[in-house]
């Protein structure tokens, strides 16, 4: 394992404070619990946006805590979802009356750890559970859909609103809706490397994908043998517009995400690859994301992501947000 | 049973834990993240850390405690579940002063049935609940047959454990990680059921020797 | 070799293609020669900005390509220069009455390619040569150091000032300014592989790193056995600091730029080792950058570079910039 | 020597190249960045997409269509310097129509003498100069000696590029993408030199060959 690290216990603590340091003019960090939150309290009575899960996929969450996305970010261990005094210490911390809603991406560990939190809390709360990847099958009788790249859009949809002084309730809603307008599937060539491990996650042949995989090197649907840019392409766009059955001529978000390890090079001829699936499919591309922005660390492999825009999603999207991986408008 | 024991059992864990390390951590790498053992690693070091403050409390408050500790360091799934274990334990009625294995029967069950509403996993789910409430119905059933030599009892108690930890190999999972695998994670043993076995084992190990010692 | 193309030859085109698509609203592509240039015309007068280079470090060049920075970018072949056709239509296409600049990484093949495209151009134009790496000596006698990560620096100062309407010979003057204020080092753990030779460029052992590597997978100073995340930023920081020798106290802007397969997680644990030698050597760090902005494909290392702040360079650091990759103030 | 000459003597270069390909490749991923084989192909490919084009000129005009043609084409270090080449000789006097060794010669001086300005590197820097000047130095000496066959011309030609290619061996780069590498540069066959010496040696095997099959 080559990794820049000092000490294999310590990769967390002094990630933080690098970007608490590199940052330190829209964000604050706090270690022991570990969590990020805005520089500049917001709004009275503004609900409060906390979202986290297990480190290893920034700029996800901490790259989103700023002005118009999240008011706090809570960081688990690498690939290990964040404990509840974690989401209690952050809730407390950015609380301005306006209740908390968290963004929970669908892990068992994640779902529980929040629950906890919610239920241990002394503040309103309501949870936007988001489970957008749609390689899982979603089945009462299973776990469900994973949450993965989708996230950050339900993050930036409801940040927008909440700026805008919608109530808690109302931004539940908002973000229940963003997710089910949204679906994402991915494919990695390699695998990733948790530096608590040491060694990669899984095995995988020089001439094999795993197709819908997950962001923490979960297997995914099947593995296959590697395929061309426009094939791969096809594979997820087919099976996320299957889910989303936009309508003709429906207008969509487009995002291309990298998973770390893959060039911005490659990431932009799949948006390519991408663009020309979905005009076969009569489907319109307004607003677009390229770029590496729920990773599974170094993993080599990418997603794509669609969410279908109406009038109330494109204005929210399109609102100015300031935040250290997401900037526009100010 | 006092908070001392209770460490001392934990010291037991940690040990047989690190010899079974890698065996854990392939299980988790190939049917979930890959990160159950560092997991557990954190909350039995966590304990550990705060060995004395447990030492100075009463055994229910000692459990609750450590079902604090563990919430606040293991994270990921295993952190509530185990938790709620501990919490669990202690809220049995009893538990602070208990000489008898019908108590410990209770709070076993009582762990249990706080860890199955957290999970909402059962029985053949392929998680950790295929060790422990198999386990569970065992000792309460045990503890209310006469005739039984609490050697006997343990011995039975750590077969069934690795009954139920063994039934998990060729399931399909339906909760967890592992579940997103569908017909691909027949055929490897669950992490959280091999963990649940691992402490069953060295725990009921650790009281037959003790016994003997005596 | 696992890459999202479709067929090698096409990498670069289909690519292209991608990124026009995704950033339709700022910016235009135009194959055969290649080049990209703003959507909008600038203001009559401004000097026009040209850089390019071997395409690979994604986003650089084309990623700055918009308001507040490039005019235009002309991406040559993976990690071979631009020709000089490219520079000659993408000066022509963008000139509006004030000369060209080209900013021009310091190799052979660039250099060559730029100074026969400036011979052959019928426009007023000069070159800037960044040169910032400081792991290669300067001397006379050989090609002298190599254009690296600081080379965006440049391009985002020059561009600001540019679009303040400052001369093409001020533009020059500020362009070397910024170049000689700022140092680069970078550190490798892995190759990359370029599509069309389909493996790796170079071998580097398990437990090996490239110190001073360059950004085409050039060999470097020394290869070492790997260290700690403070012992390489030492090495890297104390280079840096011999060849700017800033003052006590002397402002800076710290950039740690991923070569495209670390972990964002890894690169602001760096950005902490290096403040921590920063500190020690009392300088301080005013602004800072963290991210994959000259990337050598998928290899997995990082460069550290520092640029020493007058008020001039911190004015157009901090003024708007609208491009693909780098966005704030609009 | 006519414009289908020039052709066909790039496509024998061409077949030399693919057969030495992976050779030289080697060469520039040891102490460069890989692309030098990719680049040359390049260049040839698009000499050979205006074939007919070319056909259709006179020499002089078909070596200036091919510099400019390597310049869009090849891009990299080896993109202007052989350009150069090919534009510096498209330079001499009387090179539409020529009949004898010395105007050959004098019309390679030139193009070396355009790649030297361009270059900027001169023998001992480690570049194809090394295999270029030398080579050039000696042709225009040879035409100038009397009673010396075409073929032995041709001969000590091919043998002072491949002493000039050798040379680039032992030595640091000064210019270059190998300068970076400094000592470390020795001991590695300069990429550029090499396929200098394999063009030359390619050229005078055929221009051999020819002269034997007539
Ligand atoms: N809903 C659940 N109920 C009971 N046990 C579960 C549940 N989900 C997961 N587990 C157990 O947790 C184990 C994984 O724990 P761990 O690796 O620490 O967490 P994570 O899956 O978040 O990485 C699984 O092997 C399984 O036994
Ligand atoms: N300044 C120079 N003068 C002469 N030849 C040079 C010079 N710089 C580089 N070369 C030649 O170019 C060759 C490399 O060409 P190539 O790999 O195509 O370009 P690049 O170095 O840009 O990748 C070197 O092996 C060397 O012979
Ligand atoms: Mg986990
Ligand atoms: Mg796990
Ligand atoms: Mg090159
Ligand atoms: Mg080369």
């Amino acid at each position: 394992m080559k990794k820049f690290i000092n000490n294999v216990d310590d990769v967390l603590t002094e990630s933080l404070t690098g970007f608490g340091l590199a940052h330190s003019d829209i964000l604050k960090i706090h270690l022991n619990p570990n969590f990020i939150i805005r520089a500049d309290k917001s709004k009275e009575g503004k609900v409060s946006l906390i979202s986290g899960g297990g480190s290893g996929h920034e700029p996800l969450h901490g790259g989103f805590v700023g002005y118009g996305m999240l008011d706090a970010a809570c960081p688990g261990q690498v690939f290990t979802s964040p404990t509840p005094d974690q989401m209690i210490s952050a809730s407390q911390a950015v609380d301005n009356g306006g209740g908390t809603l968290f963004i929970v991406k669908n892990y068992s560990g994640d779902l529980m750890n929040f629950e906890m939190a919610s239920e241990m809390l002394g503040i309103e709360n309501m949870t936007v559970l988001v489970n957008d990847d749609v390689a899982v099958e979603d089945s009462s009788f299973t776990t469900g859909r994973r949450g993965v790249a989708g996230t950050m859009i339900v993050e930036k949809i409801v940040g927008s609103a909440a700026e805008a002084g919608i109530s808690l309730a109302e931004c539940k809603e908002l973000g229940d809706h963003v997710n089910k307008m949204t679906a994402s599937m991915g494919v990695a060539f390699t695998s990733c490397t948790v530096p608590a491990a040491g060694k990669p996650t899984f095995e995988i042949a020089p001439d094999e994908m795993e197709i819908g995989v997950g962001i923490h090197g979960e297997p995914g649907r099947k593995r296959e043998k590697t395929k061309s840019a426009d094939e791969i392409t096809r594979d997820l766009v087919d099976t996320i517009l299957e889910d989303l059955k936009p309508d003709n001529n429906a207008e969509v978000l487009l995002h291309v995400n990298g998973f770390g390890g893959t060039p911005l090079m490659e990431l932009y001829l799949l948006f390519n690859s991408a663009a020309k699936e979905l005009e076969k499919n009569k489907v319109k591309i307004s607003r677009s994301l390229v770029g590496n922005y729920t990773t599974s660390l170094e993993m080599a492999g990418a997603s794509i992501t669609l969410c279908k825009l109406d009038d109330k999603i494109l204005h929210h999207w399109d609102s100015p947000v300031h935040t250290a991986a997401l900037r526009w408008g100010m | 049973m006092s908070s001392e024991m209770i460490i001392q059992i934990i010291k037991e864990v940690q040990k047989a834990y690190e010899a079974n390390a890698s065996e854990i951590e392939k299980l988790d790498q190939a049917i979930g993240d890959g990160d159950h053992v560092i997991n557990m690693r954190r909350g039995m070091k966590a304990i550990l850390e705060i060995e004395e403050e447990l030492g100075s409390l009463k055994p229910a408050d000692a459990l609750n405690k450590i079902g604090m500790t563990l919430l606040a360091s293991i994270g990921g799934a295993a952190g509530p579940l185990f938790a709620s274990m501990f919490m669990g334990m202690a809220k049995v009625p009893g538990s602070d002063d208990i000489h008898n294995s019908k108590t410990i029967a209770k709070m076993f069950s009582s762990g249990v049935e706080l860890v199955k509403q957290r999970g909402k996993a059962d029985v053949g789910d392929k998680t950790m609940m295929d060790v422990l409430i198999p386990v569970s119905n065992l000792f309460s059933e045990l503890v209310e047959t006469d005739n039984l030599s609490k050697n006997e009892m343990l011995g039975q108690l750590m077969a069934e454990a690795e009954r139920g930890m063994l039934s998990t190999k060729d399931i399909a999972a339906t909760k967890g990680r592992a579940s997103y695998l569908g017909e691909r994670a027949k055929g490897h043993i669950d992490p959280g059921a091999k963990s649940c076995q691992l402490i069953i084992f060295t725990i009921c190990n650790y009281l037959i020797n003790r016994g003997e010692s005596k």
